[in-house]
C-alpha cells in the first residue's frame, strides 16, 4: 500500500507525466471529434510531417540546457536544404548519402560559427543567432538564384523520404535513432551531463575544470548539425527546396522545448520532455484541420492552446509543490 | 564621518573628457556619419529629402524600440509587439470605417495596444515561472490570430475615411510629423531611463531581480507597467502604420519585434538585462534606417542587405567585448 | 626538503586595480591541519584559488612534495590530489546531490555513468556526515548549510591528499560544526593534509595545529596554535587590539514594537509567536533548516504566510511585499548577500541607496549628488574596505560585502531591524563593528531580531533567545538564565521525541 | 556625387541612370520565387529591347510592408514607371499615390492594387476564365459527380479568393449539380501545412474525387501527397510546369492529369509593354485605348474595364499543361 502510494507520488511529481496526461486528454478529445485521427496511418503521417521539428527540438534542448538559445536554425535548415537542392538540380551530385552528408556538413559549419560567436566572442546567444538568422537565410536566397528545386529535379533523393524499413519511414527512423543517441548522451555520458552542469552554474563548472565555452560551442555545433540534416530531410519529405522554407519554424521548436519542460535559463530539461513537447505541437497542427476549426481561427486556437498548456503546467507544478510541502511534518 | 580605521571612500568621479567620449554611443555617432557618407557616395539619390520621405515607415519601428529597450533592460523580452501593432491597427481601421470620430478611433487603437500589453504583463507577472519569451510567443500567435479573424476572408481592410489618418502622415515642410514625435518620445524615454528612480529600478530589476525585490522595488508592478506601456506604444505605432498604408492586413508589422530588438542591441543594450543606454539604441536605429535607405537606392538584393545587417549586428556586439578584454590585459600589465 | 607536502613562495596575484596577494608564502606539513586567518579581503580565498588553479599568480612558485608544479587549470590541481570547498558554494542547483558530489569524476563504466553505483557511494559519504537529506534530492532545494555539506562530501569523494576548506563552518550551527570537526579529525588520521579558513576562533583552537595569518594581501606570520592567545592573534590579524568583542550596551527596554502571532506557512513553519520591545535584541537560533529564515521572510513580505498576524506598535499591519515592510520600518538584511542583498554588477553607492532613491528623488528624478554623499557616509560608518563608492560590489571580499548590506539597511528609516546571519563570513574586526552598530541601534530604541547559528554571538548579543526546531518555536529564554546546553536541547527537541 | 542638400534636382527627375535612359521598375511579390523570376525575365527583356533600363526590386519578405519601402526607394531614384505585383490590394495606395504625384507611371501585374492606386492592371487571365477552366477540369476529372475540395493558399489571398468565388458561382450551373464541394482548406503556401491539410482532407473524406489547388505551393504539396500514397483522389489547379512535371501524367501513378497556368514570361513582357506605353504617353490607362506589344500573340492589346472602377488588360486564356506538353514547358518555366 505504502509502496504503491510512493510510486504514484513519484509519477505525479515528474513533469513528463503531467505532459503525458495532457497528451492523452488531447488525443481522446480529438479522437472523439474525428475518429480518423487515431488511425495508424494518420499517426504515421503525423510523425513524418513533424520529423523536422522533433529532431531540431532535441538539438534545441542541448542549446537551452547550457542557458543559450538558437533562433538561426530555420535559416540554417533553409541554407543547407537549398544547397542540397541546387546541387541535385544542377546534377553536381546524385547520391542520396552524399546529399545528406553535405547538408550535415553545412549545418556543422553554420552551427560552429554561431557557437564560436557565442562561446568565444561572448555575444548573447539570442543576438548572435539573430544575426546568423539573417545571414543564413540571406545565403539561402543568394544560392537559390530565385529558383526552387522541385520533385522533377531531385531525382532519387526524394524517394528517400518514401522508403520504409519495418514499416516505418526512413526519416522517422533517423529521428528515432537521434533520440536514442541523445537520450544516451544526456543521461549516461559525462559530455551530456556537462551540458546540464554548465547551464546550471557556469562558474561552478569552470571552477571544477569544465571548459564551459567548449561545451557551449558543442551545443551550438550539434544544433547546427541537426538543423543541417533537417534541411536535407525537409527537401526529401516535401520534394521541394525553397529559399523561404520553414520560415519562422525556430519558434515552434523553442515552444516545443518549453512546453516539454525545458528551462530557458538552462540546467533543466529532458530528451523525453523535448519529444513530448514537439509531439503536442504536432498533434495540434494535425488536429486543427481535422476537427473542423475554421482556417481563419486556427492561429487563435493555436495561441490559446500554447498559453493554456504552459499555464496549466505551472499550475499543476505549483499544486504538486504545495502537496509535497503539506506532507512535511512540522 | 570617517570609518573607525580612518579609511575614507571617494564619492566623486573624475573622468577626463576623453574617457567620457570613449563610449559606445560615440562610436555609433561616428558610424552614423560614416554610413551617411558612404551612402551618399553610393548613389546620387541618397539625399536628405529622399531620406526624410522614406523614413516614416521605418520610424514606426522606432516607436517599439523605445519600450523594448526598457523591457530588455529589465532582462525580459516581448516578441508579441508586431502582432499587437497588427491587432491595434485592425481595431482602429474597423472603428474608423464604422464612422466613429477620429479622436475616438485613435484612443481605441491605443487602448487596444495597451490592453494586449496588459495581458502580456498579467501573464508574466502572475506566472513568474514562465519565461516571457514563451509567453509572448503564445500571445504573438494569439493576437495576430484575433486580427486574422477580425480581418475576415479578405485578409485586409482599407480605410474608407482616410482623412484623419492622412493628417497623421502629414509633414511640416519636408519633415514628417512622425519624426518629431519619435524624437520627442525618444528624449522622454531616455530621460526617464537615465535620470529617474523608475529608470534606476529598471536597471536594478535587470541586474538582480531578487536583490531588487528585497530592496523594496515592486518588481512585478513595474514589469506590469512596462509590458503595458509596450503595448501602448505598439498601438501608437499601429496608428501611424495605418496612416502609411491606408489600412491593415494580416501580415502588417510582422517581424517588427526582431527589428526593434536588433536596434536596441546594436545600440549596446544587453538582452541579459541591466546594461546599456537608450541613447545608443536611438542612434543605432538611425544608422540602420540610413543603411536601409542608402542600400535601397542602389537596388541591392534585400537578402544581401539582411546579410550585411546580420553581420553588423554580430560585430557590433562582439566589438566592445573584444575591446574590454584588451583593456583588461592592458590594465593587468600596468599594475605590474 | 619535502617536509612540506605543499609549499608556496612569494605568491603575488593582481586583479585589475587590486593587488590581492603580495609576496605571500605558505608551508603545509604532511598530515597537519593548518588554519588560514585574516580580515575580510586579506586575500585568503584568493590564495587558495591560486593553489587550486582557479587563478594564476603573476609571480611566485609552488612546490608539491618538493617538486615544482604549475597548475594551469583546476583539473591539474584535482589530478595532483588537491580538493577544495570554496567559500561561495559552487554547486549545480538543478542537479541531484549525488551528481553534484561526483561532477568531474563520475563513476564510469564503458564511458557510461553508473547512476546506481554513484548514488550508493554518495549515500555512504553523506552517512559519514550525518546528513539528513537524500542523494537524489535536487541541490537547489537544500538550505545553504546542507549545500555546504554536499560540498564537503564532494571534496571527500576525490580521495585527495590535500583538502582545502574555505569557511566551511560559516553557515553551520554548533552541532553541525562538531560533525565537521569529527570528519576533519578522521581525515587527519588518514594522513590527509588540511587547510581551512575560518573567522571563528573556536574552529581554529579545536582543529588546527598551526595558523598562518594574512593581512592586507601580505604574509604576517605562521604560529603554533599551542601557546597562542586570542589577543595575539587578533593583533596579528587586525593590526590593533580589540577590547570588547561583544559590546552589548545595557539598554532600558521600551514598549513592544513588533509582535508576531500564530505565524504559519505550510511546510515551513507553524504557530510561530514572539514579540520584540524597543531596544531589545532577540536572538533567533536553531539548527540548520529550522525555518528561521522563512519566518522572517514572511514577516517582511518576501513570501506570504498562510495564517498569522503581525502587529506593529500594537496595530495590525498587512505586508504583501518587502516594500510594504520597509514602509512600516521593518528592515531585513537577507541571508544570501550575493543573491538577495546586493547587485554585484553595481557600484557600492548605488547598492546602498537603492531602497531609498524614491525618498530622495525630486519629482521622480534621482538626486545623484545627495545619494552619493549619503552612500559615502554610510559606507565609511561601517568601515568598508573600498576605494570609492563606484567600486563594483562583486570585487569586494565576503565580509566587506556584508558591511555594504548593513550600510544599505542603515540608509532606511527603521523601527525593526531583522538581520539574517549578519556576521556569516565576517572577520573579527568587522564582526565587532557590526555588533557595535547593533548595540547602537538598540540604544536608539530599535527592535532587533538577529538570526544566528553562532553560539557565542547569540549568547553575547541577545537579550532574549528564541529557539526554533523543525518549524516551531521550542523555547524563549532570557540571556541571563540560559546556557549553551539548554539552547541546544531546545534546538534538538524533535530528535529527542 | 555626395550632395546631401537636395540639389541636382534635374538629374533625379529624369531617372537614376546617368545615360538618360528611361527607367522601368518592377516590384516583385517576393524573392526566391521562380514565378516572379520568370516574370522579371520577360519584363527585363522587353525593357532592354526598347532601350530602357529595368530595375527589379524584391521586397525583403513577401509582405505589403516591405513593398512600401521598395516603392518609396524607387520614387527616390526617380524611375519612370513602377510595375508592381501587389501583396495587398490597398496597403500600397499611399506609396503609389506618392509615386503618381511625382509623375511616375504605375501599373500592376499578376495581382492587382485598388483602382485608385494604379493606372492599369495587367491581368494574367480573367477571373471568370480561370474559374471556368478549373471548374471544368474538376468536372472532367471527377467524371461528373462526387466530392471535391479546394486547397488554397492563405484564407486571405486575394487572387485565390476571387477565383474560388468565381468557381462557386459557376458551380450553381446544372451540369455541376452532382459535384459536392466539401471543404476549402488553406495551406498558407507552406509545404508542411499544405501537406497536413491534404492529408486531413483525405482522411476526412475517403470518397474525395478531386482536389483543386489554385496555388503553386499548395498544388506541389498536394501532388506529392497524392502521388506518394497512390491515392485515387486526383489533382488539378494552378501550378508551375517545372515544379509539377513529376506529378503530371495520365496513369494511376501520377496524381495530376492536367493543370493550368499562364506564361509568367509573357505576363512580364506585357507588363513592360504597357509600362512603356504609359511612359511614352501612348496610353493613359483609360478604357478602350490600345497599345502595341511587339511580337506577343494578341498584340495589339485593348484596355478594358476591370469591374473594380479601374482598367485592365488581359493576357489571355489560362494555358493547360498535360502529359503531351509538360516536358516541353518544364524547361521554360
Ligand atoms: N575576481 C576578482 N576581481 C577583482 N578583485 C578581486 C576578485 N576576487 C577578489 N578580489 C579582491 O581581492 C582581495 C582579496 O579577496 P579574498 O576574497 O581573497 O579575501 P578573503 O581573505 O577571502 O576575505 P573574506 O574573509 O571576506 O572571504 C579583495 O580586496 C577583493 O576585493
Ligand atoms: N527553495 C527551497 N525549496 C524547498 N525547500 C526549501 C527551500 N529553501 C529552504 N527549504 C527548506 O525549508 C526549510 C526551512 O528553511 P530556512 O532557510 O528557513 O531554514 P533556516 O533555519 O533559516 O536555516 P539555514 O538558514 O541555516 O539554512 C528547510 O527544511 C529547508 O530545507
Ligand atoms: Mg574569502
Ligand atoms: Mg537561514
Amino acid at each position: 500500500m505504502k509502496n504503491s502510494k510512493s510510486i504514484l507520488k513519484k509519477l505525479t511529481a515528474s513533469r513528463e507525466v503531467s505532459l503525458i496526461i495532457v497528451l492523452v486528454i488531447l488525443c481522446v478529445a480529438i479522437g472523439l471529434r474525428s475518429p480518423s485521427f487515431l488511425t495508424l496511418k494518420s499517426i504515421a503521417d503525423m510523425f513524418k510531417n513533424n520529423v523536422v521539428t522533433m529532431i531540431m527540438a532535441v538539438g534545441m534542448l542541448g542549446v537551452l540546457l547550457v542557458g543559450g538559445i538558437d533562433i538561426s536554425i530555420a535559416s540554417t535548415l533553409a541554407f543547407s536544404g537549398m544547397a542540397v537542392g541546387m546541387l541535385l538540380k544542377r546534377g553536381v551530385i546524385t547520391s542520396t548519402p552524399l546529399a545528406i552528408l553535405i547538408a550535415v556538413g553545412i549545418g556543422l559549419v553554420c552551427g560552429l560559427l554561431v557557437g564560436l560567436v557565442v562561446a568565444k566572442g561572448n555575444v548573447a546567444p539570442i543576438i548572435a543567432s539573430m544575426g546568423f538568422m539573417y545571414i543564413y537565410r540571406g545565403l539561402a536566397y543568394v544560392i537559390s538564384n530565385n529558383e526552387w528545386a522541385s520533385a522533377d529535379s531531385l531525382g532519387d533523393f526524394k524517394n528517400f523520404a518514401l522508403g520504409k524499413i519495418l514499416g516505418i519511414n526512413n526519416v522517422v527512423w533517423i529521428m528515432i535513432l537521434i533520440y536514442i543517441a541523445f537520450f544516451i548522451l544526456m543521461k549516461w555520458t559525462t559530455l551530456g551531463r556537462k551540458l546540464y552542469a554548465v547551464g546550471s552554474n557556469r562558474e561552478a563548472a569552470e571552477i571544477s575544470g569544465i571548459n564551459a565555452s567548449n561545451v557551449i560551442l558543442f551545443s551550438h555545433t550539434m544544433m547546427g548539425v541537426l538543423a543541417g540534416l533537417c534541411g536535407a530531410l525537409a527537401v526529401s519529405i516535401y520534394a521541394s527546396a525553397q529559399a523561404n522554407m520553414l520560415y519562422g519554424k525556430e519558434m515552434d521548436v523553442i515552444a516545443a522545448c518549453v512546453i516539454g519542460g525545458v528551462s530557458m535559463t538552462g540546467g533543466r530539461g529532458s530528451v523525453l520532455g523535448a519529444f513530448l513537447g514537439a509531439l503536442i505541437l504536432a498533434i495540434i497542427a494535425k488536429a486543427l484541420p481535422l476537427v473542423g476549426i475554421e482556417a481563419i481561427a486556427q492561429n487563435t486556437v493555436k495561441g490559446v492552446i500554447i498559453l493554456v498548456v504552459i499555464i496549466l503546467n505551472v499550475l499543476t507544478q505549483r499544486s504538486m509543490d504545495k502537496n509535497s510541502l503539506k506532507e512535511r511534518e512540522l | 564621518m570617517a570609518g573607525k580605521s580612518g579609511r575614507t571612500i571617494a564619492h566623486t568621479q573624475n573622468k577626463s573628457l576623453l574617457k567620457r567620449l570613449m563610449c559606445w554611443e560615440s562610436m555609433l555617432v561616428i558610424l552614423f556619419i560614416i554610413v551617411n557618407i558612404y551612402c551618399s557616395s553610393l548613389s546620387s539619390t541618397y539625399q536628405i529629402n529622399n531620406v526624410l520621405r522614406e523614413m516614416p515607415k521605418y520610424l514606426t519601428e522606432v516607436f517599439l524600440l523605445l519600450p523594448m529597450a526598457y523591457i530588455l533592460v529589465m532582462g525580459d523580452i516581448d516578441i508579441s509587439v508586431g502582432s499587437i501593432v497588427c491587432l491595434s491597427a485592425t481595431v482602429a481601421c474597423i472603428l474608423g470605417n464604422k464612422g466613429l470620430p477620429f479622436g475616438l478611433v485613435l484612443l481605441v487603437g491605443l487602448l487596444t495596444g495597451a490592453l494586449c500589453g496588459l495581458i502580456n504583463g498579467i501573464i508574466v507577472t502572475k506566472f513568474t515561472e514562465l519565461p516571457p519569451m514563451i509567453v509572448t510567443l503564445g500571445t504573438q500567435i494569439l493576437f495576430r490570430g484575433i486580427a486574422e479573424i477580425a480581418l475576415g476572408s479578405g485578409g485586409s481592410i482599407s480605410l474608407e475615411h482616410a482623412e484623419g489618418f492622412r493628417m497623421l502622415a502629414g509633414r511640416v515642410g519636408r519633415i514628417p510629423y512622425i519624426l518629431f514625435l519619435v524624437l520627442i518620445l525618444a528624449v522622454i524615454y531616455i530621460i526617464i531611463l537615465s535620470k529617474t528612480t523608475f529608470g534606476r529600478k529598471l536597471y536594478a530589476i535587470g541586474s538582480n531581480k531578487l536583490a531588487a525585490y528585497y530592496a523594496g522595488v515592486k518588481v512585478q508592478k513595474i514589469r506590469l507597467i512596462v509590458f503595458t506601456l509596450t503595448g501602448l506604444m505598439a498601438g501608437l505605432s499601429a496608428l501611424f502604420l495605418t496612416a502609411l498604408q491606408y489600412g491593415v492586413n494580416t501580415t502588417t508589422a510582422s517581424g517588427f519585434e526582431m527589428n526593434a530588438i536588433s536596434m536596441a542591441v546594436f545600440g549596446g543594450i544587453s538582452t541579459a538585462g541591466g546594461k546599456g543606454r537608450l541613447q545608443g539604441g536611438v542612434i543605432a536605429a538611425f544608422i540602420i534606417i540610413s543603411l536601409r535607405v542608402g542600400l535601397g537606392q542602389i537596388n541591392l538584393n534585400p537578402q544581401v542587405i539582411l546579410i550585411i545587417l546580420g553581420a553588423l549586428l554580430i560585430l557590433a556586439v562582439m566589438a566592445p567585448n573584444i575591446v574590454e578584454q584588451f583593456k583588461l590585459m592592458k590594465k593587468r600589465s600596468s599594475v605590474k | 626538503m619535502s617536509d612540506y607536502i605543499l609549499e608556496l613562495k612569494d605568491i603575488t596575484k593582481i586583479f585589475p586595480g587590486v593587488k590581492a596577494l603580495d609576496g605571500v608564502k605558505f608551508q603545509l606539513k604532511k598530515g597537519e591541519i593548518h588554519a588560514l586567518m585574516g580580515e575580510n579581503g586579506a586575500g585568503k580565498s584568493t590564495f587558495i584559488k591560486v593553489i587550486t588553479g582557479v587563478h594564476r599568480a603573476e609571480e611566485g612558485e609552488m612546490f608539491l612534495e618538493g617538486e615544482k608544479v604549475n597548475f594551469k587549470k583546476t583539473k591539474d590541481a584535482q589530478e595532483a590530489g588537491i580538493a577544495a570547498v570554496y567559500q561561495h558554494p559552487t554547486s549545480y542547483p538543478d542537479l541531484t546531490v549525488a551528481e553534484n558530489i561526483f561532477k568531474g569524476h563520475e563513476v564510469l563504466k564503458f564511458g557510461m555513468i553508473q547512476w546506481k553505483e554513484m548514488n550508493r557511494q554518495a549515500e555512504t559519504l553523506l552517512e559519514q556526515l550525518n546528513a539528513d537529506f537524500k542523494v537524489t534530492d535536487e541541490m537547489g532545494t537544500l538550505s545553504v548549510a546542507q549545500q555546504q555539506m554536499v560540498e564537503i562530501a564532494k571534496a571527500l569523494s576525490t580521495n585527495a591528499r590535500i583538502i582545502i576548506l574555505d569557511e566551511p563552518t560559516a553557515a553551520l550551527t554548533k552541532n553541525e560544526s562538531e560533525e565537521l570537526y569529527r570528519i576533519v579529525d578522521k581525515l587527519k588520521e588518514n594522513g590527509v593534509s588540511i587547510i581551512f579558513i575560518s573567522h571563528r576562533f573556536e574552529d581554529m583552537y579545536r582543529l588546527a595545529d598551526r595558523v598562518t595569518v594574512l593581512r592586507d594581501s601580505q604574509y604576517i606570520g605562521t604560529y603554533d596554535v599551542d601557546g597562542i592567545t586570542n589577543a595575539d592573534l587578533i593583533k596579528a590579524m587586525v593590526g590593533r587590539e580589540i577590547k570588547d568583542l561583544f559590546p552589548k550596551p545595557e539598554v532600558k527596554l521600551g514598549e513592544e514594537v513588533i509582535r508576531v502571532e500564530n505565524f504559519s506557512r505550510t511546510g515551513y513553519f507553524k504557530d510561530v509567536s514572539f514579540k520584540v520591545r524597543a531596544g531589545e535584541i532577540i536572538g533567533l537560533t536553531g539548527l540548520v533548516g529550522a525555518g528561521r529564515t522563512e519566518v522572517v521572510e514572511s514577516i517582511c513580505g518576501v513570501t506570504r504566510p498562510d495564517s498569522g498576524k503581525v502587529f506593529l506598535n500594537g496595530k495590525e499591519v498587512t505586508i504583501k511585499e518587502p516594500s510594504d515592510a520597509m514602509k512600516n520600518g521593518i528592515i531585513l538584511l537577507p541571508e544570501d548577500r550575493q543573491k538577495q542583498g546586493l547587485i554585484l554588477s553595481w557600484g557600492l553607492g548605488d547598492n546602498v541607496t537603492l531602497p531609498i532613491i524614491s525618498k530622495y528623488a525630486k519629482g521622480g528624478f534621482n538626486d545623484t549628488k545627495k545619494e552619493r554623499e549619503l552612500a559615502k557616509d554610510l559606507l565609511e560608518s561601517v568601515d568598508t574596505k573600498a576605494v570609492s563608492i563606484f567600486d563594483k560590489a562583486s570585487t569586494l571580499s565576503g565580509g566587506n560585502q556584508q558591511k555594504v548590506v548593513v550600510a544599505k539597511a542603515l540608509a532606511q528609516e527603521m523601527k525593526v531591524v531583522i538581520m539574517d546571519e549578519p556576521t556569516k563570513g565576517v572577520d573579527v574586526g568587522a564582526k565587532a563593528e557590526i555588533y557595535q552598530i547593533m548595540g547602537e541601534l538598540a540604544k536608539e530604541g530599535y527592535a532587533i531580531i538577529m538570526i544566528s547559528s553562532e553560539m557565542p554571538e547569540i549568547l553575547g548579543m541577545s537579550d532574549r533567545i528564541v529557539i526554533m526546531c523543525n518549524g516551531r518555536v521550542t523555547g524563549q529564554l532570557d540571556r541571563q538564565e540560559t546556557t549553551q546546553e539548554r539552547i541546544l536541547e531546545l534546538a534538538m527537541e524533535k530528535s529527542e521525541k | 556625387g555626395s550632395s546631401n542638400d537636395g540639389g541636382d534636382d534635374a538629374k533625379s527627375e529624369d531617372g537614376g541612370s546617368d545615360s538618360g535612359k528611361k527607367v522601368y521598375a518592377m516590384v516583385a511579390k517576393q524573392a526566391g520565387n521562380p514565378f516572379m523570376e520568370k516574370m522579371a525575365e520577360g519584363f527585363t527583356e522587353v525593357v532592354e529591347a526598347a532601350g530602357g533600363e529595368a530595375i527589379i526590386k524584391y521586397p525583403e519578405e513577401g509582405k505589403a510592408d516591405h513593398q512600401i519601402t521598395a516603392i518609396q526607394s524607387l520614387i527616390s531614384q526617380g524611375v519612370d514607371s513602377i510595375s508592381v505585383a501587389a501583396n495587398d490590394e490597398n496597403a500600397l495606395q499611399p506609396a503609389l499615390e506618392d509615386a503618381m504625384a511625382e509623375g511616375i507611371k504605375v501599373n500592376c501585374l499578376d495581382s492587382k492594387v485598388n483602382a485608385d492606386s494604379r493606372q492599369l492592371f495587367v491581368n494574367q487571365a480573367g477571373v471568370d476564365e480561370i474559374g471556368q477552366a478549373l471548374m471544368d477540369a474538376v468536372l472532367d476529372i471527377s467524371g461528373g459527380e462526387g466530392q471535391w475540395a479546394i486547397l488554397s493558399a492563405t484564407s486571405q489571398a486575394t487572387n485565390q479568393n476571387a477565383w474560388i468565388d468565381s468557381m462557386k458561382e459557376i458551380m450553381e450551373g446544372d451540369e455541376y449539380s452532382k459535384l459536392e464541394l466539401v471543404e476549402v482548406a488553406y495551406g498558407d503556401d507552406e509545404p508542411q501545412k499544405s501537406t497536413d491539410q491534404t492529408q486531413a482532407l483525405l482522411s476526412k473524406y475517403p470518397d474525395l474525387k478531386v482536389i483543386c489547388a489554385p496555388t503553386t505551393v499548395g498544388i506541389m504539396a498536394a501532388g506529392k501527397v497524392l502521388q506518394d500514397e497512390g491515392s485515387a483522389t486526383k489533382l488539378t489547379g494552378l501550378g508551375l510546369p517545372s515544379e509539377m512535371a513529376a506529378y503530371i501524367g495520365d496513369g494511376d501513378d501520377s496524381s495530376c492529369p492536367y493543370m493550368f497556368l499562364w506564361n509568367p514570361i509573357d505576363l512580364g513582357r506585357l507588363g513592360a509593354y504597357s509600362a512603356i506605353a504609359l511612359v511614352n504617353g501612348d496610353i493613359e490607362g483609360a478604357e478602350g485605348e490600345t497599345f502595341d506589344a511587339g511580337d506577343m500573340e494578341n498584340s495589339p492589346y485593348t484596355i478594358t474595364d476591370a469591374g473594380d472602377g479601374g482598367t485592365e488588360v488581359i493576357l489571355g486564356q489560362p494555358f493547360k499543361f498535360d502529359p503531351s506538353n509538360i516536358d516541353e514547358w518544364k524547361e521554360v518555366y
